[in-house]
């Protein structure tokens, strides 16, 4: 193993409020040491930073979108591999003023989206349509980043929208708001992953150790998450001190069977994501990739082959 | 000589796309094509029309506020003094910050697009005719006041015109800033216009079509710095 | 056109009738760098009659042209009163103003600087431009409407702030060294058209010169200033015109002369304040 | 004076703050609770050092590279004529777009971060360079070179003292500008400083805070430009 | 101090000799404008000796002060050449120029703006500042070293461009009017100064006025000008020292006055190019 510092690069500013916090209290409740693995985080604000970051050698690893690792190696960036997903689907909702009693009441109110055709419009889009209801009928209105998105719910400039779980908790105040669609609901609607840890090939070739220590601290943290939640839940109160701690065990309790405790990587359920996405207008021009040319599972089987799998929540099909 | 430039500009483009890995930075070929097909489908022209919009719009807005402004804060000197530091530090304060005020209070149409970039656009404008006014020449102030001019015409004839050079500059940097911000508005309130094509591309990574909003927005910064340099070659005729 | 004045014409003439100008203890001192003040004016009191055309001379650096400012209302006295017929001085194109550096509008054309002094009256723009054109004309610049003040030579400079000055049809003229820059020849014809002009619309006119020779050519009475207070005021009593070499050998004309000459003089070497003082003094010089 | 209106800002803020719904806009009072913990807690202290490393560092590239630029484009008419079309095409591009090569080049670290300010900082200083030093005296400049001035003597001690209250404004608004695109740097590069907080308290609404890091960034611009006022003062005593 | 001079001195001393200036077949015109030419300096050919005093007089707007920066090498002649000594003139503190509208830096204190001219050559600071304070004293300004320009009178700031041209001991001195805004007291001081340094150092002398006595008084020679070319060369050949009052009844003083007047009165007032041209003369107008 090398001795550079293995430089993983998250899009989160602080641990969310959702499973991808294990990257974050794998380094606090020192995971990545017991692996031998040096890790460093580097917190970007976005996913276009955090790839470029990645393509720049800014950093080994990066917690991505999947639909922004497809595009980046459409576009150039081949050597990218998925190897592991420690937050395979991130926990969305759909929320709405208390006028919208039923998704059938978003028929020509407004529904907010970050653009046309982003992720998160197609998977709002898919989720109604699962409940019969037709996003087009609503008055789609692009905001851009989910923040905003938030803000503008709250300020009443829309009706409803899309976003974390993570987000809506955090709003101050929600009187006149209500969860429209949970992200149970929304979850069984659109079973996609939609976050990967991807590394170039340049790693995966140089420091596949590293690679594979960082995945088993990942793994077991997550294992050790699932099986004793409260220490989520003290990790996440340590890590951000305002927290409520009602919420966060409100939150455990809904994360249950989140975990990725075998590494997230389903071949099922990332060629399914992979699928749906390039049936997504952003995809409408870009030549669909097998999937061999965008995971790697050779890093996750090597942990998993050390720990062992594990039954239930988290399936390792390849 | 300028055109030699540019010949120069386009050949390191030319070099750096072939050498930058991973596809950065498209070829200036495979960019043309892409201009030649966002025009011919309609969607530059649409972006291009919406954000002129607001960008005209904006900064229109901007030169009608801060002209006056300026003007008054450099007139009246205690006036001047006493809210200059707020200028300054409203100046200061990033744009961002106001985004769920402005969406709160205006909503997330034209009306908030309008005013993100006005606050962009209305900044430099300020200072430079503020810096401008207050440097009037005061021999002929004292001139003016001795042929009776009322203190609004001395402004005109005397102290708006002496203060021309310093409007103009604040203009052209208002004119860029206004620029930005109208991507900056496109991209945080409802997004449109050139600004939300350059958030399609860019997170599509399609490089070449980024490439072509980039140079759009360039092209419409020159087209306006331009358009100043006629206005003040007109407007300082007189020193040759 | 001479027969019948047209109303505004008349109006005109109405205002031009001079007023006096009365100092009372006037003071002016200006503050230089770390706090420290220079005077400039000193306990002027003066009282100038209404279509007096009066000389003021002295020393370089002397409060000259401060007085002028003050007199114009343009600078406020430190201690005194100054009035203008009975009302404190209130700048305006009913007092002309000769300024010493001239302070044309470099943006505007000359036209457009002799018009400045107009445009607060409600004139039409062709009976402006008429008047603009007439004066041009009179200082010998109707040739040069157009151009700007950065193409013109010193001596049209003057002359364009001496249109400007006269264009309103002052009852007051204050004329900072208006002929400082012409050339003694159109210096000549400038002084006749002043003369001329003193005559047809009795201002009241107070006049800086460096020239004791121009002084008491045109003026009624000439006040020597030294440091910034009134050190003499002479009557002169010679007969108009006044240009003739006849004139000029009056006893009465050399007597002054002589007089004012030594006065300033002394003023500039022997003063202990001058600046000059202890300069070595040829005393065998001679004067014509 | 200025604390006149001061408190009348802060009463405005408080009836603000009573009458926006939904805690957009925090209390003054929560306000300085936030500021308090923050401070004690010691993350401000340690963003406000790691940003304003970035914001001087990087203005300061800035005065460095835009004032030679600016003499120069104003010094040869010909190489100012040329290339400012270039600079303005470069001002009016949105430094989003640059990020991606930014980050591909410098990284995320300290020099991108540097760079990003830099490059906001840089053109109001350009500009208002060139412009003042287009305005020289001409009359002075003759006299200069009557005088025997080299062409760098005169830049010295005719043009540049004359281009001062154009280079101060420059000055100011690049400060400004500085301020504004070290947050944007902090948030597009690697996520540190006021920049970081600014972008975490905004995402999950922590409004006091988020209102404290504003006020201190709004601080900073005002330490600035008053900074600047002073070097203001000294340097145009003549015209007292 | 008199009997050895220093090393430097010995060399300003040796550039100070006067060298000569010819024009030959000098014209000079400006745009303005749409693109019209106005012609400032016509096919002039005039040759001053080294260490010749010179007077151009003429006209207001006829040319002077172009063929100054002509002179100076401020401005390149569209026609003909121009050498001083067997060059081009190069402008530097070897060639001191006093500018008809004195140019002084605003930002510079009396002292740093005299001091300019000598910052290019590499004296020590405290040289510099004794012949900067040596300079002052001479235009009496030696209290106001510290003053900017903009606290200063019209004369004051006339001197300090005065001492501003002398300090380098130029060996061609090129002066607009530079007495001009001085009372004719001071006027008379500086004229016996600058004839004194003349006969100290031998600079040659090319001295514009609008005063038909000054240049007698001073000058070897009087060119007149009149719609930008050379009208007449005058040789003045009196006997110096001019001052007194004999010298000035001398009949060929009178005779060279009355001729320059009468020149450029018609000048003035006959030439059908002038501005003044038709203008009514009164010819029964006697001059003394
Ligand atoms: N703005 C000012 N600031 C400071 N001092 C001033 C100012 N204006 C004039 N002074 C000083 O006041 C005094 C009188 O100046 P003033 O201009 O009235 O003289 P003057 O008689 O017109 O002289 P000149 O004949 O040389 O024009 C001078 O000592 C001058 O330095
Ligand atoms: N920069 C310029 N642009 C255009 N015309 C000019 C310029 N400088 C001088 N002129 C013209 O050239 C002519 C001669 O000007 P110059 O200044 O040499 O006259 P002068 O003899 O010095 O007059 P004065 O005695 O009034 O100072 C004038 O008609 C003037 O209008
Ligand atoms: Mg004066
Ligand atoms: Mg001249």
């Amino acid at each position: 193993q090398s001795d550079a510092p293995f430089r993983l690069i998250v899009t989160h500013l602080e641990p969310p409020l959702v499973p991808n916090s294990v990257m974050d209290l794998a380094e606090t409740l020192g995971y990545f040491d017991q692996e031998g693995v040096n890790v460093e985080l580097v917190r970007v604000q976005q996913t276009p930073s955090a790839l470029a970051a990645l393509q720049a050698g800014e950093g080994e690893m990066a917690n991505i979108g999947v639909d922004a690792l497809l595009q980046a190696i459409a576009a150039g960036a081949t050597d990218l591999r998925a190897v592991t997903s420690p937050n395979k689907a991130l926990p969305f909702l759909i929320a709405a003023n208390d006028e919208i009693l039923t998704v059938g009441d978003l028929a020509g109110a407004s529904f907010g989206v970050g653009r046309i055709g982003s992720l998160d419009h197609s998977l709002s889009s898919l989720v109604l349509d699962s409940m019969g209801a037709d996003i087009e009928q609503s008055q789609i209105v692009t905001l851009g980043q989910p923040s905003v998105r938030a803000q503008a719910l709250a300020a009443g400039q829309i009706d409803a929208t899309t976003m974390s779980i993570g987000t809506w908790l955090s709003l101050p105040d929600t009187s006149g708001l209500h969860v429209l669609v949970d992200q149970d609901a929304y979850f069984a609607a659109a079973p996609l992953v939609n976050k990967v840890n991807a590394v170039p090939g340049e790693v995966l070739a140089e420091r596949p150790d590293d690679v594979a220590a960082v995945i088993r601290a990942l793994i077991r943290i997550s294992r050790d998450v699932a099986a004793d939640p409260q220490l989520w839940v003290d990790g996440m109160a340590e890590a951000l001190p305002d927290a409520d701690t009602a919420v966060l065990d409100m939150l455990v309790t809904s994360f249950a069977t989140s975990w990725s405790v075998n590494g997230g990587m389903s071949a099922d359920e990332l060629t399914y994501t992979a699928d749906w996405l390039y049936g997504t207008e952003d995809f409408s021009a870009v030549p669909p990739l097998a999937l061999e040319d965008w995971v790697s599972f050779a890093a996750v089987d090597a942990a998993l082959a050390s720990l062992g799998a594990a039954a239930g929540m988290d399936p390792a099909d390849r | 000589m300028r055109l030699g430039v540019l010949a120069l500009l386009m050949l390191l483009w030319a070099v750096a796309a072939d050498n930058v890995s991973r596809n950065i930075i498209p070829s200036p070929l495979e960019t043309f094509e892409a201009a030649r097909r966002l025009w011919a489908d309609g969607r530059l022209p649409t972006a291009l029309g919406a954000s002129l919009v607001t960008y005209l719009g904006g900064f229109a807005l901007a030169v009608a506020f801060a002209l006056p402004l300026g003007i008054v804060m450099g007139a009246f000197g205690l006036l001047g003094r006493t809210i200059e530091i707020y200028v300054y530090a409203l100046a200061a304060t990033p744009r961002v910050a106001f985004i769920p005020l402005i969406i709160l209070t205006l909503g997330l149409g034209i009306e908030a697009k309008l005013f993100v970039v006005f606050l962009g656009a209305v900044m430099p404008i300020i200072i430079n005719t503020y810096a401008g006014v207050r440097q009037a020449d005061p021999d002929l102030v004292e001139m003016a006041r001795s042929a009776g001019a009322s203190r609004s015409r001395i402004f005109r004839a005397i102290v708006l015109p002496g203060a021309v050079p310093y409007v103009l500059a604040g203009l052209r940097i208002g004119a860029t800033i206004g620029l930005i911000n109208t991507v900056v508005a496109e991209l945080y309130t409802a997004v449109t216009g050139l600004g939300g094509l350059l958030a399609l591309y860019g997170n599509t990574f399609r490089m070449a079509e980024y490439f072509v909003i980039v140079l759009t927005l360039a092209a419409i910064g020159v087209v306006v710095t331009e358009v100043l340099r006629l206005l003040e070659l007109r407007l300082t005729r007189w020193s040759n | 056109m001479s027969h019948s004045p047209s109303v505004p014409d008349a109006i005109h003439r109405s205002t031009s009738r001079g007023r006096g100008i009365r100092f009372s203890g006037v003071s002016k001192a200006f503050t230089v760098g770390n706090g420290a003040r220079t005077s400039a004016v000193r306990e002027v009191d003066l009282e100038i009659a209404e279509r007096q055309f009066v000389a003021l001379i002295g020393p370089s650096g002397c409060g000259k042209s401060t007085l002028l400012r003050l007199a114009d209302g343009l600078l406020e006295p430190d201690t005194g009163r100054i009035e203008i017929g009975d009302a404190p001085p209130r700048p305006g194109p009913a007092i002309g103003m000769v300024f010493q550096n001239f302070r044309l509008i470099p943006w505007r054309s000359v036209a457009g600087n002799v018009g400045f002094a107009l445009e607060g009256q409600s004139l039409d723009r062709t009976e402006l431009n008429h008047r603009v054109q007439a004066q041009l004309e009179q200082v010998g610049l109707a040739g040069w409407a157009g151009h700007y003040p950065a193409q013109l030579s010193g001596g049209m400079r003057q002359r364009v702030a001496l249109a400007r000055a006269l264009i309103g049809r002052p009852s007051v003229l204050l004329m900072d060294e208006p002929f400082a820059s012409l050339d003694a020849q159109t210096r000549e014809l400038m002084q006749d058209d002043l003369l001329a002009l003193w005559e047809r619309q009795h201002p009241t006119v107070l006049f800086v010169t460096h020239s004791v020779d121009e002084a008491l050519l045109l003026a009624d009475r000439v006040i020597v200033m030294g440091g910034g207070a009134v050190l003499e005021d002479l009557r002169v009593d010679l007969p108009r015109p006044r240009r003739s070499t006849d004139a000029r050998r009056a006893t009465e004309y050399g007597r002054l002369r002589e007089h004012l000459w030594s006065r300033i003089r002394d003023l500039v070497l022997a003063d202990p304040t001058s600046a000059f003082f202890g300069r070595h003094v040829q005393a065998d010089r001679e004067r014509g």
